[in-house]
């Protein structure tokens, strides 16, 4: 029985996890590196301990201290979070070494589902459908060629070690196929280390869509169902949905059960995720398989009420799964979207940086995991991503009605934010018809970033305000500026501006 | 003094005739606000126009006056002004100089000049990089690197000046 | 359509209603009183406009200035929230007068469930089980104590206008009976100009469960099933939960059936409450109907899914109700904690006054209903509940973990609150069990009050860091208290104490 | 100057051994703590020892070196006091008066006595109101009403001085 945990992560999903550790009444174990002392999964665990400088290759990734806090704390489990050692084989293994538990999939898992053409070959083994392409290309550049017509232009070139885009080309008619082979070779040799490179066809307005699934170390596999996550930018999601509004029952079934087979072909155990690419005829493919924990699992459990990160602290305390694939219900709707701290008018530049105010939204049907609060300075090592919030409701239209409410609610300032990006994103007509693809933010992105319509009123107002701020402080009349340090502060004085009249 | 405001490429002459309490009557060039005025947190402030309930966050960044005021799904930089400047407008530009400023806060991993370099327009300057994403910095003019005020692997702030570029 | 809505109340209540008038696209008009130009409810709503002076009988009492703003603001229809008018005849009469819609029940509704003695009569003749006792007490001491008797000791004396316990008194022998009831008549004169008593048996080791109904203008009428609302200190709800661990299956069924039929019995419209009372043999009886939305609705809200706010608005629309008794089910275990500004360890008087600093729990199953914020002073004027903390989870057991571990996240300074003692109930024997009546606060208040078990190590360090602060203030090293305001603080220096040793 | 710090009836000394950077090593008594502090929230502490973490809000109260300090479900109530003091302990009570204090913050109802009335042990001396809920505050002794620093109506702070009574 697990007892103790380390997180080897930080943000908001280690904040996430410890919640569940403490619900289990199992003692949490942070780690912090130099730039997050004062960080909130430090604040909330039971324990903390310093790993290393502020870069994560000194800290996060530092696998011999992660292990040296993890024996030196006496915990019995480490949780990897997602990102940073969560895919790392090594990591895996060597806690296992050390007598510890990893929660997570075995290190074969683990490998098998890292190498893309590994995956797609186990899958193809599996019956599970996978894009149609190629294996290793060969040396001809003839043979190559006559593939690619096989298969039909456009097509995708993609490295086996790659991932975040690297060494992937698009090529859209046979004379850019060879310039474009040789750059992707290229590029994954620097990149990788290997420049293994194969070809898959282009799939027309493709849907990013992926399952949960559920695995114990006694066999049994279960789906938590679907996500739709199209709506991304540069490959990186920014609001996930489920039940998708694309697919038919049909073919959620189909895909599910495609889902369980490519767990089940590695042996999966834990929490897992399929991803497969959805074409505009609904023709599925194998994309991928994340054998971790999802940065958008929260919308799986609010329309299961599964607590993931509990199951998979169960799964790793080998115990047998405590629902069948028949207790799974899909009830409602969710909606999630993930609060960036970057800037949408300014080409997304991240915008780290000190938290002056924060409002985070309340009421019905209304989740939040985030981990910055005011005073907080967002570190420049790490990643942007500070808040997720999360939306359920009876039906899609109410659930989008309710996250608009939200956003409006939520008020981060000091640094920027994507919440206004969202807030257009929930009015845009395609999302709102559930009628989109992974092409919708780069088809629309004009439109998501103009800023919404003001009134004259309101830019007046504002400076005026300024205008008042100013006066107030050339007349130094700070008697209302520290309201809140105040011992006993004078109830009627309380939010009064100008008590004394400077004019 | 008399003072005006300016919001983007707009500047109104801001006054206040009446007060009472809370309650402002302020002009802005001709028009008239009536408003109801709180502090209720630290740099924000509820404010009831005609019963509309609008509530406003300002940042006051950087020298006195100038203000980032957030207010529903939008926000505004302000500068106060003494109305002397009233219609200038524009920045000298007496001296020709190219100031790099950081367009993020981050960790400078690259410097690619030294003092004293010659630079064109689309010479790489820097790279900063903040939340794993990397900016190269070029430099928009030609002239040549006067001073170059950060080192590598410095961390930086928002508008924080990294270079400075003469022009020839 | 109502279009528009004003809304006839202040704290979370209020800023409750406005989120569903805003997800529903209706605008929102708040009322205020001077003590409450700060409160969120009127930074929250689209519109606000000044009522009167703080004591509510100059404002949120105030029927004319009420209507006054309703006309002048232009709104279609009023929601009176809980309190204050919420369940007043002139009130919803004068709305209707005016043309206006009142988001609620017919006033005469309101009047029979507003008298006790009507309410009880009328409940006989429905068939629904009240508690034995009497009509109006005889003017005849001998005939009293023959009443008395056939019901047997110990027995209620009521007020038929009662309400807050005035006008209430046990009784547990004969000698005691007539000095009670010349006591009983006195008060209730005094209190409500009319000294009708009736004579109630009184119940052993009861339990207070009570059912929410929902009825459009078309003689639907359905439950959204029950709350076990037993957690009460002085007749004031503390915690409350759905589904209650005291009652079965049938007893549901039966309880269910008799609420509707006592909703029908008044032709009611709209969202009510009819509360029962169980005893330790599981009868039950009918203690009361309430004609308006309850504190504690978020528990029913979370469990079917349904938002009883927009439920009443669509009432008021006259729209027939969109669910079946058939669709509604009653999902996993929710539990309320109601959050009060008041000082267990002082006999729970009321702790007015300014928040200094606020977090509020998030994650998964977590929902909080409140409208304080950080700098906002609590008023005087008003009651002392401040936030609703509303927990979810698939079992009864992991919804105590989880508001545990809510708990345990939520902390408000410069006011005291109740969360110790909320967090106290949570661990005592008889609420984990499921095994509580009424009496369970006033059986357990010493262990309830008693403050956790705390190491010696808490109380040094606590000792250390108020030296540690005075130190810091003598030496007016303060170049860290002001971080949030300083532009641009140095990276390495936020949240760092001392940067120079003033040793 | 030694300072010592009072919780409750305890009296402690406490002693800054060593300090570098955020780590403070404390003697209190003659225990040893070695602590991780830092601010990260206005008043709110982060404290690692012995890698706990534990946090602490922080209210400063009434003057200086008196502070309530909040940690995981149970509040001190503590003051720093110079040395000189050890051992003394009990308040002064060279003059025998009353204070009758706020008990919480609200509004005086009603005032039951006036200044220069003889109370008893028990007589009613002013109502009370917060929230919807009244208290009577009554004379812990005997002796006479010097001064009534509130009138009907009055808004009052908690602990705010209501009434002084001049023991007999």
């Amino acid at each position: 029985m697990i007892k103790k945990v380390l997180i080897a992560n930080r943000g908001e999903i280690a904040v996430r996890i410890i919640r569940s550790c403490r619900e289990m009444g199992i003692r949490s174990v942070a780690v912090y590196s130099d730039a997050d002392r004062t960080s909130m999964h430090v604040r909330y665990a039971d324990e903390a301990y310093r790993l290393g400088a502020a870069p994560s290759t000194e800290s996060y990734l530092n696998i011999d201290q992660l292990i040296r806090v993890a024996k030196a704390s006496g915990v019995d489990a480490i949780h990897p979070g997602y990102g940073f050692l969560s895919e790392n084989t090594d990591f895996a293994n060597r806690i296992r070494k050390e007598g510890l538990i990893f929660i997570g999939p075995s290190a074969e898992a683990i490998t098998a589902m890292g190498d893309k053409m590994t995956a797609r070959n186990l899958m193809k083994a599996a019956g599970v459908p996978i894009v149609p392409g190629t294996d290793q290309l060969p040396e001809s550049e003839s043979e190559v060629k006559k593939l690619a017509k096989a298969i039909g232009y456009p097509v995708m070139l993609k490295a086996s070690a790659g991932g975040g885009g690297k060494g992937m080309r698009l090529v859209k008619s046979e004379k850019e196929l060879i310039p474009s082979l040789l750059r992707a070779k290229s590029e994954a040799r620097n990149a990788f280390g290997n420049e293994t490179v194969y070809m898959e066809k282009y799939l027309l307005e493709p849907h990013h869509i992926e399952f949960q699934v559920l695995a114990d170390n006694h066999g049994n596999v279960i789906h938590l169902f679907e996500r739709e996550c199209s709506v991304q930018r540069r490959h990186q999601k920014v609001v996930e949905e489920t039940p998708s509004p694309f697919i038919t029952p049909e073919l959620r079934s189909a895909m599910a059960g495609q889902a369980i087979a490519a767990a089940k072909s590695v042996n999966y155990s834990g929490a897992g995720t399929v991803e497969f690419l959805v074409d505009k005829e609904r023709n599925f493919y194998f994309l991928e398989m994340n054998t971790r924990l999802q940065v958008e699992h929260p919308i799986t459990e609010r329309v299961t009420g599964i607590d993931l990160v509990k199951a998979q602290i169960k799964v790793a305390n080998n115990e047998v799964l405590s629902y069948k694939q028949e207790d799974i219900k899909q009830l409602g709707h969710a909606i999630e979207a993930r609060i960036y701290a970057e800037d949408p008018n300014n080409n997304f530049i991240p915008s780290p940086g000190l938290v002056r105010h924060i409002s985070e939204p309340r009421g019905l049907g209304v989740r939040t995991d985030g981990y910055v609060y005011e005073g907080y300075e967002i570190p420049v090592h790490y990643d942007p991503l500070i808040s997720k919030l999360i939306i359920w409701s009876p039906t899609r239209a109410e659930a989008i009605e309710r996250m608009k409410r939200a956003l409006f609610e939520y008020k981060i300032t000091g640094v920027k934010t994507n919440i206004p990006f969202v807030q257009s994103i929930m009015q845009a007509d395609a999302f709102v018809e559930g009628n989109y693809n992974t092409h919708f933010i780069d088809d629309n992105i004009e439109k998501l970033i103009e800023p919404a319509d003001n009134s004259d009123d309101n830019e007046n107002i504002a400076m005026i305000m300024a205008y008042l701020d100013f006066q107030n402080v050339q007349n130094k009349r700070m008697d209302f500026a520290n309201s809140k340090q105040v011992e006993g502060a004078n109830w009627k004085n309380i939010g009064r501006m100008f008590r004394h009249n400077p004019y | 003094m008399k003072m005006h405001v300016k919001s983007g490429k707009s500047e109104k002459a801001v006054k206040i005739i009446k007060k009472d309490d809370d309650l402002f009557t302020v002009s802005i060039n001709d028009k008239i606000y009536e408003l109801d005025v709180v502090k209720v947190e630290e740099g924000v402030y509820s404010i009831l126009h005609n019963g509309n309930s609008i509530n406003m966050e300002m940042i006051s960044i950087g020298r006195q006056g100038s203000y980032k005021v957030n207010t529903l799904y939008k926000s505004f930089d302000i500068d106060v002004v003494p109305a002397i400047n009233f219609g200038k407008g524009g920045k000298s530009k007496a001296n020709s100089h190219q100031l790099i400023k950081a367009p993020m806060p981050g960790r400078i991993v690259k410097i690619k000049v030294k003092e004293g370099d010659k630079v064109e327009e689309g010479t790489p300057l820097l790279v900063l990089s903040a939340m794993k994403m990397e900016n190269e910095l070029r430099s928009e003019g030609s002239g040549v690197v006067s001073k170059i005020s950060i080192k590598e692997d410095d961390l930086v702030k928002d508008l924080q000046i990294l270079m400075d570029i003469k022009e020839l």
